[in-house]
């Protein structure tokens, strides 16, 4: 919020009159659980809302893995007749969107939801409900294009679902209307989710927490979130200038009438570029906190990793036409981008290289979380090596749409991406559910994973050079291909196994931990980042008092110092550092439905688009109520929470108005509540958001869609 | 100290088995037997070009594959935390980093790239090239087969449409102007050169040039829809000479028809396959005698409405020339006369036609071959009866030179 | 929310206050601000598809469509108007900023009207324009160019009907209960964006045959 | 805002730092018109080829795209307040302009709108399908965006 000083709230009730209390729209009470099941439905709790991204992605990634299973399985031998032509065509293409937008993406976000303000000291985000919004947005949306697959077949076109063959003459099925739909709501998930986090990072930071001081994780998902703000709205117009060549009749695409097709190949790429640096970049920033962590050594070159973090996501979009080297454009052209595509790898070796030094003099313990982000240093170095042979343009030739990039990109994606998260699951478990996931069945895990997911792409590597074409539902005896593809598809139930030990990891540890409880403490892992100074799991309010931090690697110089060698010597005991969550008083957004209702509107409205227009309409109406009903409402119920509606406590929010008056208050803290009276009851004046924030919200619907 | 030999020791170990493993793929990986469509066994010039890139690249690539996993396998020894550690005890220096090491690792394989991107260059402006007095032939993708066009006079109309098996002379530069009807193909000969996208609206040039006589394997690689899996094709490089005889045989018209199951089948396929296929002279409201042309009509397939797919369907003159039918899925000949790169299959001893492959085909072709010629793309079931079969399988195998007296 | 006894408890201590921002800059703004940076790439993507399409109507052989171009049937005078009326809400629109950093509520609500009012006359002028042109025969589907240029503006158009009602809500708003300085000013970023577009589209699309 | 907090070597507005109430609406009516001029300029160069005929096209799409830019930064720096706000909003949005500008320009060149072979199908050196769809047509102005 912080309304700047010379710009107090208005009372534009001439003074007398006391500002209307809203009880909101009437029928509906404010929520105001904040336990139970239903407290999720209308929770604006980052922390919370990071879970749900969690919990609905790894579903997602079972469903993403078992197409993936049906893949393998239909390609395990020559001529099998398990899936048809058609079947098939919508198994990958349903596998392949499923993986990036309903799974790498979202898990990546349910770690920047729940890390992002802990990691920078803040109580939230900046704006909770609209990261409600993102997170039902998405999920809905998420929903929606999976639905497809019982209304009449999902999409047929593969992920980057070139034009004509994506048009209704060629895929005259709704899968892609599905696909084009469900891909457009999500992206105002993530928009809003982008903005949000940006405005989070640059906004919320705690006392002395520069840009440079964030961990490496908190600079990565910054990045992220802005090549989203920047990305999305460009597949935004791809998707609807697709959605008007398939709903509307309109010829984009079609050549016979004048469209062009390089122009959804450009305009896919020029987002699918940044998009795919959008998957990796936060799981190099998991890695660059775990290593130093488990090295007990800060991490090496931090300016040096900020930095290629930079250079990777800004050079990431002058690359994107190295997805087109056959596609026939000029010469000029593919040499420009294949100049440019090669030298990315000099940013990315950077990281590689100073992971490595991370480690080196370091005193590594394997836990798995670090066994996972070492796997992801060997692995995705595997799968950067090969992208670097596609950037030689004449090589690509041979390369590009065999199996010998569905192995670079899964290479990347799992052995990168994927290693990383679960890398991160296993990090910060702890902390998120106060309770640890078993070492001992982590590492069958580990070691299960990473065997199999070589067994299972590595060969694709000599499948792809010996011309195995990608997107094909079956090959036949006298190509060459069989051996290979039968130990890929053993890899892959290999990969299935360890899934399943890792959810059985996850319920066992939980029994255990519910037969007998063992809090992992603060700092189970005697870590550096202020998310390990709350107790596990983070109390809702996060910190009990805002730290003022003074260096990098904040928590571990409280623990820590050095002696002349530079060897760390304890300074403080971690129990003294840390905090005890046991704040009272905290001042924090209250729950709300409007989120949830606006969100539900949005695939109503595709439902309508597909089938029937009419059903739009209780789509919009929801829409239109979920925005009034969330201007309508101030984000901090007046009457909820924590047992003082009345204004006698100078607490946070009454404090806040009245500090921001003072032009330098050091000692911002309790005095100034004293003047509390100006700002109190002025229900905008404290909330994190105040009414624009919906008019933000309004102006994302009406821009990206 | 011990702990550093073990690392080094494991770091040997496992180097040795890299390097054994990467030997192992490298015997095997780069022969054609076996893999019709293997990108590292060139049999072109342009093929050839493309391999004298990837071998230094995939050798940079591979050195340093081996020294990153090395490393890291030796460091996640070396360093490993014993197991009895004490906090406090031997805890490592806090090193927050180098510069100068820093600028080092981002010089050096910025360096390394810059050397090949001198190579890569060179190999693209050398592909780009089209060489002298090129032969030009027409390929147009469609759902989900190829189509060749060959204007031999240069007046823009074609002499020669054929399908599924393009040739071409050895020893001769051949620019291929790929085209497609509907949606993006690709047109990929691996043997040969790399692949190009077939784009609507578009016409894309690549180049070949091979000197090794032999019929090499092509595979469409963009993805196209359903049969998408299944769209090949092949390019057959014939000696010189021999090319001479096929331009010469695919020129002349077909003769009559002699038997009279060929001639019935004859009248069935004016009925109801001249719709969409096309023998030169035949169309679908000609009347018995039926008399051949030596040229395509010049209407064929010009009209092909873009939005919809099978408005021409494959040229069926001279279909017996050859080798391979059903976009490739199906042998036309039995025996060597399958395989044999001579410009008259049907010439080679002993040649006879796979007529129970023509057979299956027309009894049902998407049982061969998944296609949705409800929604115009591919060849419908014309729910023939076995007797309509059987004679327009006698006609189908009339179209082509071993009916003719040879020249 | 922590569960909070119900007796008073002393006051915790924020060495800070918690929702100051580390740039000085209100989330709100910034927010907006983020946003409009994003949008450029949505309105440069369409901007794009229509220079890239503008030249291909119908009458061009082998292609099918009409052969009407919707730069033929620009009336630039009658645009010109449209585009001077968005120019004058804009002016309206920061008039009404001042007028709430004045605290003069009254003027910023007249203001507010006024640019409404006047985001609702473009939004007319557009249609009739819309209208005017599928009299011509010119529709969306008529030929590639036409679609491009209807997506472009048709989009454009959205944005500011989601202003105007933005702006019609923010006045009612302001007369129920209280509304956020910040509020309008944020609001009149946005404004003023949709406005900037125009002065693109109206330069590139328009006057630039 | 606290003091305490160290100023981010990032954030050009000091925490706590008034800054400008901005411009008076004087200033803004005098932007206004500033504008309305501007805009009379431009849509002069409609009329510009039947008074100083067509060669006055080379002039005007320079000039029309200048005056576009001194508008379009007029507004931003004025009436959006840039001039007057913190540099970092400046900063995100010109990026964000920025890179809108140089990937669709560059997206446009690839797709050789720029580099018009007056080939009216598809701007496009390989040429059309059908010769015959090749024929006159009219060259694509090779002005800003072809
Ligand atoms: C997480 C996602 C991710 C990441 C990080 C990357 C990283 C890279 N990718 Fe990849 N890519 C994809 C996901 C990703 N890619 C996907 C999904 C596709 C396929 C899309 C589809 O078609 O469906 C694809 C396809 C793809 C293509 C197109 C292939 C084709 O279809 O023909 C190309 C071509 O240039 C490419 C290149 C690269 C390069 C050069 C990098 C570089 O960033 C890699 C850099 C890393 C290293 C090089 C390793 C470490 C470096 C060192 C140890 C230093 C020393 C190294 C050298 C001196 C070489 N990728
Ligand atoms: C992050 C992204 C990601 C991930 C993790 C994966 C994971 C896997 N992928 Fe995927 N893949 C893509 C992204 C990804 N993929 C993309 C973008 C494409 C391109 C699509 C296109 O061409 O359009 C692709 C394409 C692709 C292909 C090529 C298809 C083709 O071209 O024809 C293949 C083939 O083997 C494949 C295999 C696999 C396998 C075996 C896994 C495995 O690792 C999966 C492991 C997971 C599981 C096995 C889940 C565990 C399940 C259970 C434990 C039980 C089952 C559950 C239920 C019954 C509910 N993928
Ligand atoms: C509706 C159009 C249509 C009709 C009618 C039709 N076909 Fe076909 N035919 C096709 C198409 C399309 C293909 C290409 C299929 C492919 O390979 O994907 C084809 C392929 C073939 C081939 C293989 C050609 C090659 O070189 O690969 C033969 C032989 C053939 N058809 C014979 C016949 C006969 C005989 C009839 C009549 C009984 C017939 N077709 C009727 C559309 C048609
Ligand atoms: Cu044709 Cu794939
Ligand atoms: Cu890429």
């Amino acid at each position: 919020m912080a309304i700047t000083e010379e710009r107090p709230p208005l009372e534009l009730t001439s003074g007398d009159l006391p500002p209307l209390e809203v009880e909101t729209l009437g029928v509906f009470h404010r929520p105001r659980a904040t336990h139970g099941w239903a407290s999720w439905f209308t929770t604006v709790d980052h922390k919370k809302i990071g879970i749900m991204y969690g919990f609905a992605s790894f579903f997602f990634l079972l469903v993403g893995g078992f197409e993936a299973i049906l893949i393998r399985t239909q390609l395990a031998v020559p001529g099998n007749k398990l899936l048809s032509a058609d079947l098939y065509n919508q198994v990958f293409t349903m596998h392949g969107v499923t993986m990036v937008f309903l799974v790498v993406m979202p898990l990546a976000a349910a770690f920047a939801n729940y890390l992002l303000p802990l990691q920078i000291g803040a109580r939230d985000v900046a704006f909770p409900r609209m990261n409600a919004l993102s997170l039902w947005v998405w999920l809905l949306g998420a929903i929606f294009f999976n639905t497809s697959w019982f209304l009449g077949g999902g999409a047929d076109g593969g992920w980057f679902n070139y034009a004509p063959n994506s048009g209704v003459v060629f895929s005259p099925s709704h899968g892609i209307d599905f696909y084009a739909v469900g891909l457009l709501i999500m992206g105002i998930g993530s928009t809003v989710s982008a903005v949000n986090l940006t405005v989070t990072v640059l906004n919320m930071r705690a006392p002395g927490m520069t840009l440079m001081r964030m961990p490496v994780f908190t600079w990565m998902t910054f990045i992220v979130q802005v090549l989203l703000v920047f990305a999305l709205p460009v597949i935004t117009v791809a998707l609807i200038l697709l959605t008007a060549d398939r709903m509307f009749g309109a010829t984009f695409f079609d050549a016979s009438a004048g469209g062009d097709p390089f122009l959804w190949e450009h305009l896919f790429w020029i987002f699918g570029h940044p998009e795919v640096y959008i998957m990796i970049l936060p799981s190099f920033g998991i890695a660059s906190e775990v290593i130093p962590t488990f090295s007990r050594k800060p991490i090496f070159g931090y300016p040096f990793m900020v930095g290629s973090g930079i250079a990777i996501g800004f050079m990431g979009w002058g690359v994107w036409a190295h997805h087109m080297f056959a596609s026939g454009m000029g010469p000029i052209s593919v040499l420009a981008f294949s100049l440019a595509t090669m030298f990315i790898a000099v940013p990315t070796g950077v990281k590689i290289l100073n992971w490595m030094a991370t480690m080196y003099g370091g005193r590594i313990r394997f836990t798995t979380a670090m066994l996972f982000s070492v796997g992801l240093v060997a692995m995705f170095t595997i799968g950067g090596l090969s992208g670097v042979t596609h950037a030689f343009a004449p090589m690509d030739t041979q390369q590009t749409d065999t199996y010998y990039i569905v192995a670079h990109f899964h290479y990347v994606l799992f052995g990168g991406a994927l290693f990383g998260l679960f890398s991160g699951m296993y990090f910060w478990w702890p902390k998120i559910f106060g309770y640890f996931l078993n070492e001992k069945l982590g590492k069958w895990h580990f070691w299960l994973m990473i065997l199999g997911f070589n067994l299972t792409f590595g060969p694709m590597h000599i499948l792809g050079l010996q011309g195995m074409m990608r997107r094909t539902y079956t090959y036949t005896e006298g190509q060459g291909f069989n051996g290979w593809n039968l130990v890929a598809t053993i890899g892959a139930y290999l990969i299935a196994v360890s899934i399943l030990v890792f959810m059985w990891n996850v319920i066992r540890s939980y029994r255990q931990h519910r037969a007998n409880p063992v809090n992992p403490g603060p700092d189970p892992w005697d870590a550096r980042s202020l998310e390990w100074m709350v107790p596990s799991p983070t109390p809702e309010h996060n910190f009990d008092e805002v730290p003022v931090v003074e260096d990098f690697d904040e928590f571990w110089h409280r623990k820590y110092g050095h002696d002349e060698q530079g060897r760390p010597v304890r300074i403080a005991a971690t129990e003294d550092v840390v905090q005890k969550g046991d704040a009272t008083d905290v001042h924090l957004p209250s729950p709300s439905y409007w989120p949830l209702v606006l969100a539900a509107g949005l695939p109503l409205i595709g439902y309508g688009l597909i089938f029937n227009l009419w059903w739009a309409l209780p789509g919009a109406i929801l829409l239109i109520a979920g925005i009034y009903g969330w201007v309508l409402e101030p984000s901090t119920d007046p009457s909820a929470g924590h047992g003082h509606d009345d204004d006698h406590h100078h607490d946070g929010d009454d404090g806040d108005a009245a500090a921001l008056e003072e032009p330098s208050g050091d000692e911002a803290d309790t005095a100034s509540g004293d003047e509390a009276g100006e700002g109190a009851g002025v229900a905008s004046a404290d909330e994190p958001e105040p009414a624009m924030a919906s008019a933000s919200a309004d102006a994302e619907d009406g821009g990206s869609k | 100290m011990p702990r550093n030999r073990k690392a080094t020791v494991v770091a040997l170990i496992s180097t040795a088995a890299i390097l054994l493993g990467f030997w192992l793929i490298i015997r095997t990986i780069g022969q054609p037997t076996g893999k019709p469509l293997n990108t590292l066994a060139p049999f072109g010039q342009q093929a050839q070009d493309i391999q004298n890139l990837t071998i230094p690249v995939f050798a940079v690539a591979g050195v340093i594959f081996v020294l990153v996993m090395v490393a890291v396998i030796w460091m996640v020894v070396r360093f490993r935390a014993p197991d009895d550690a004490v906090e406090g005890e031997h805890e490592p220096a806090q090193t927050h980093g180098n510069t100068p090491l820093e600028i080092g690792w981002t010089i050096v394989p910025a360096v390394i790239l810059a050397v090949l991107a001198v190579l890569n260059v060179q190999t693209l402006l050398r592909l780009d090239d089209t060489g002298e007095n090129p032969l030009e032939v027409t390929v147009a993708g469609q759902q989900w087969w190829w189509e060749y066009r060959y204007d031999l006079d240069g007046d823009q109309t074609p002499e020669i449409v054929t399908a599924t098996q393009m040739v071409m002379p050895a020893g001769r530069d051949v620019t291929v102007k790929i085209q497609s009807n509907d949606v993006i193909h690709s047109f990929w000969i691996p043997s040969l050169n790399g692949k190009k996208d077939a784009v609507p609206g578009r016409t894309h040039e690549l180049v070949f040039n091979s000197d090794n006589p032999g019929i090499y394997e092509g595979q469409c690689t963009e993805f196209c829809g359903l049969s998408h899996g299944v769209m090949r094709m092949q390019v057959k490089v014939l000696p010189p000479a021999e090319y001479d005889v096929w331009i010469r045989e695919m020129t002349k018209a077909p003769a009559q028809p002699t038997s009279a199951a060929a001639s019935r089948g004859e009248a069935l396929f004016v009925g109801q396959c001249a719709r969409c296929h096309e023998v030169n002279g035949l169309t679908p409201d000609s009347t018995p005698p039926f008399t051949y042309s030596d040229e395509p009509s010049p209407d064929y397939g010009v009209e092909v409405d873009s939005s919809l797919s099978s408005k021409n369907a494959p040229n069926l003159t001279n279909f017996m020339m050859r080798q391979t039918f059903a976009g490739n899925l199906l042998a036309l000949w039995e025996g060597d006369a399958a395989t044999a790169v001579v410009a008259v299959p049907g010439q080679v001893p002993g040649a006879t036609p796979d007529k129970v492959n023509i057979k299956r085909w027309l009894r049902n072709p998407q049982d061969v071959k998944p296609m949705d010629a409800e929604n115009n793309q591919g060849m419908p079931n014309l729910n023939l009866s076995e007797d309509q079969i059987d004679d327009l399988t006698e006609y189908l195998v009339t179209l082509g030179p071993s009916t003719r007296p040879a020249a | 929310m922590t569960d909070v006894a119900l007796e008073p408890v002393d006051d915790v201590e924020f060495p800070d206050d918690v929702h100051a921002t580390s740039t000085g800059i209100s989330n709100p703004k910034l927010a907006m601000w983020t946003y409009l940076a994003s949008d450029c790439l949505l309105f440069g993507g369409l901007i794009s598809t229509y220079l890239l399409y503008r030249n291909r109507p119908g009458n061009i052989p082998g292609l099918s469509g009409s052969d009407l171009r919707a730069s033929e049937l620009f009336n630039i005078p009658f645009t010109s108007m449209t585009s001077f009326i968005l120019l004058m809400s804009s002016l309206t629109m920061v008039l009404a900023v001042n007028a709430v950093m004045r605290r003069d509520v009254e003027r910023m609500r007249l203001w507010l009207v006024a640019t409404s009012v006047l985001g609702a006359m473009f939004l007319g002028g557009q249609i009739y324009e819309f209208a005017e042109f599928v009299n011509y025969g010119l529709g969306y589907t008529s030929n590639v160019s036409a679609s491009a240029f209807y997506t472009l503006t048709g989009l454009h158009g959205a944005h500011v009907a989601v202003g105007v009602l933005m702006l019609i809500s923010a006045t009612v708003y302001s007369m129920r209960r209280q509304l956020n300085a910040e509020a309008v000013e944020t609001l009149g970023l946005y404004w003023h964006f949709v406005d900037i577009v125009w002065v693109v589209i109206f330069a590139i699309v328009y006057l630039i045959p | 805002m606290s003091a305490t907090i160290d100023v981010d070597d990032d954030s050009p507005v000091h925490p706590g730092e008034h800054h400008d109430h901005g411009p008076s609406d004087g200033t803004y009516w005098k932007v206004f018109w500033a504008l309305v001029v501007i805009t009379a300029l431009e849509v002069s160069t409609y009329f510009w080829d039947v008074w100083f005929g067509e060669s006055s096209w080379t002039f005007a799409v320079p000039l029309l795209l200048v005056l576009m830019v001194v508008k379009f930064v007029l507004i931003a720096s004025v009436f959006m307040h840039l001039r007057f706000d913190s540099k970092l909003l400046t900063r995100i949005f010109y990026f964000g302009l920025a890179l809108a500008c140089i990937v669709y320009l560059a997206a446009l060149a690839v797709m050789n709108i720029f580099t018009d072979n007056g080939n009216p199908w598809f701007n496009d050196p390989p040429p059309a399908v059908t010769p015959s769809a090749v024929v006159t047509g009219e060259t694509t102005g090779g002005g800003m965006g072809g």
